[in-house]
């Protein structure tokens, strides 16, 4: 059920692709994604330091050399690249990566994400994901609508601490599509069968229903 | 070749106190012999700056268990439970920053630059007591260069006047590493002779290079691996 | 192949007054059919960032001779008279850049950086009116992002993604400009099959390459010339 | 005879370098030195992209993309590297360069250079002088004695623009060797048969006869 969802999502971001585009897909839901881009021809940076990365290799062609931003060994697809961290983050923060598709803790009405960091607990790793937030061209948001426990993700205020001040471009949960304008937030899509009231309760932020036509998939 | 040196020598060239630039993500082009060596050198108050501390018990965290670590500089030690453990008891120090900023403050300490400003964790805690300035398109804020008493790097390959090219992925920190220090010394599997690799597919010219150290692992199956037994 | 565009059409990319950052070294690595477009276009009031402007009559020298040209920034103008001349007679701004600030400053662009600290230039007049800051090792001045609406660059080979590989010490400000403009076309002697360049080989990824154009040189005698008549 | 001087100053500088050093030559009598440096493993770095560069190639082997600084057709040698000037000026900036031949226009008494612009004239080349004064480990600087109308170059102070706070190493003309410790000046040799009071006369620049005991070559 919840790997269900999780693939709802990663299908439903497959989506927003577009032909020519550079995806950078953090770790999570949105490694799920490239099992459902088919068709499109897009390339896949991962910020280890390779752009056109493909899928995992059958075990006689593992090199551990060769591997994704998660760690898990790779391959490359026609007319892929190498580079060194440099490089890679120069396309990070310069602009040069179309959509990055990160997991969130938290994520605050006018788009501020939270990704890397819980008070109160050890705060030993941030990787990539501020680079990502300050530099990708657009930031989709892959994520369960609530934590496991029920809490809100999507909130008000962010209680947790923010990753940058640069705002996301759209959310997808296993509910719900939002996307932010202006650093506010509408809703564009209900994905599951959940009522409008039940998505306001879980969803302590504040969004305008669309002006274009409310899409129920 | 000049620039060859045995392994069991390499240890002689760290100090009590060093901070090192050591190559590799996770695992990936890390300088797994020079780590080892490291860990059974005794070596104290080290610093390392690295993308993680590799994986528990394996490269650099190898250096946890073996205690020569003071502090360490880098993006993500939340894979290793070790580092974990040892901050949490108060017998490492961490600094964390973020992978892209380590990187370019790694280029920048090898390129005679100062700082260089940032967008990224403007807003932020990791922007906490860093100079601000604003530019025509936004805040950012400055970044100091990093640089290293020694760099630890891995290649695939090294020609006698120790040019390098790196494996795939395994590249990711090595080349910005390999500038940035007093010391380089590059870990490879092999060395060829010069004019074996053309000029303009070389990736860290000699200059930067200096000292060469064959591996002791092997690969198999896409990993390195300790041979059974070298004698 | 998608990225191909007609050398024709291309001057319908710039715009009047648009900030144009051209490869080259002299006339090496330089995009030369691009220019000759440019020269017959009409286009007026543009910038050009570049090393140097080419020689007299020749690369971006031409500009000069067609009246393209409203400002020049670069490291070193002295070697063309042209430009000289048109600067003593006020028809050319000229902004001075030591050549090393120059292509730091174009990758910064390209880096999503503001600017960065050096010691270049420190104590001399073209640091003048530039914020400084000291560090541990002495003053440095701060250096701001160049950035461009377009830029030229000159490629040996292109595969039909665009990934670039240059020819030789052609390559010098081409991979960096590529970074560092909204569009990005490069002008190449021979378009080859996607896979033919090997991936750690390729020195510029096609992410930043926007349309490839075929060059109409020839190079004979290691010179590109004009081919005779083409039809 | 002008010819013959310069030589002899490549000459004496090419004697400075040491096995596997990383040399960059300037313009004018810098280019010179390549031909006296026979028998030491040295590597000359161009600031437009190659580290190993080579002597000018017959006429069949120019390739006008393989260059020098000066614009001229040069070969690799064996071990060559070809990279772009980022990272050329980052090995020069960052002190990676052992050595740089500049010629100059003035030298003041502290090792201040001066050798881009003259005032009054037009200011329009600068090149990759000011990187080379400021990263290099080594400052050598190869001039004549005086301009050619006798007008002095070694300097009590600066009349033209500097190039730069850092000072430079060692001077060496068709004269005489300075060397400069802690921005003093130090005659260390005579290369010619001028005399002392001679020398101090096309000399305004303060200096001392070196502790060591001066040599006459």
């Amino acid at each position: 059920m919840s790997q269900q969802q999780r693939i709802k999502i990663a299908r439903r971001i497959a989506e927003e692709f577009e032909d020519n585009q550079i995806i950078n897909l953090g770790v999570g839901i949105p490694t799920l994604i490239p099992d459902y881009i088919e068709g499109k021809d897009v390339y896949l940076h991962s910020e280890n330091g390779l752009l056109g990365m493909g899928p995992t290799p059958e075990e006689e062609f593992v090199n551990m050399d060769l591997i994704s931003a998660s760690k898990k060994p790779v391959s490359v697809e026609t007319g892929a690249s190498i580079f060194d961290s440099s490089d890679s983050f120069l396309m990070i923060r310069g602009g040069h990566v179309d959509v990055a598709v990160l997991g969130t803790l938290q994520v605050d009405e006018t788009g501020e994400v939270a990704n890397w960091a819980v008070p109160g607990q050890n705060i030993l790793g941030v990787g990539g994901a501020m680079d990502l937030v300050a530099g990708a061209k657009k930031i989709i948001i892959a994520t369960m609508h609530t934590s496991k426990d029920g809490t809100p993700k999507l909130l008000k205020k962010l209680t947790f601490p923010s990753s940058g001040v640069r705002k996301v471009d759209m959310i997808v949960t296993e509910h719900a599509v939002f996307e932010f304008k202006d650093e506010k937030m509408f809703l564009i899509e209900v994905l599951s069968d959940i009522t409008l009231e039940e998505l306001k309760e879980i969803t302590p932020a504040s969004y305008e229903l669309s002006t274009k036509k409310l899409i129920r998939v | 070749m000049k620039k060859l040196l045995k392994l069991e020598h390499f240890s002689e060239l760290i100090k009590d106190g060093d901070k090192l630039l050591v190559g590799g993500f996770g695992l990936s082009g890390t300088p797994l012999s020079l780590i080892d060596e490291i860990a059974t050198s005794g070596k104290k108050n080290l610093t390392v700056v690295s993308n993680n501390l590799g994986e528990k018990g394996k490269g650099l965290g190898k250096l946890l268990v073996s205690g020569n670590l003071k502090k360490a500089i880098g993006s993500y030690f939340t894979t290793n439970g070790d580092a974990v453990n040892a901050w949490s008891k108060g017998e490492l120090e961490i600094e964390l920053v973020p992978q892209g900023t380590l990187a370019e403050a790694i280029r920048c300490g090898g390129a005679g630059i100062g700082g260089f400003y940032t967008k990224t964790a403007v807003g932020t805690k990791l922007a906490e007591g860093k100079h601000k300035m604003t530019f025509d398109d936004g805040d950012y804020i400055l970044e100091k260069a990093i640089k290293g008493d020694v760099a630890l790097i891995k290649a695939l390959k090294a020609d006698t006047l120790g040019n390098l090219i790196y494996d795939q992925t395994g590249r990711n920190f090595n080349p910005v590493m390999a500038t940035a220090a007093k010391l380089v010394i590059a870990e490879v599997d092999e060395i060829v002779e010069a004019g074996e690799i053309k000029p303009e597919e070389i990736v860290t010219p000699h200059l930067f290079v200096d000292y060469v150290v064959v591996t002791k692992y092997v690969k198999e199956g896409g990993r390195y691996v300790e041979p059974a037994t070298t004698n």
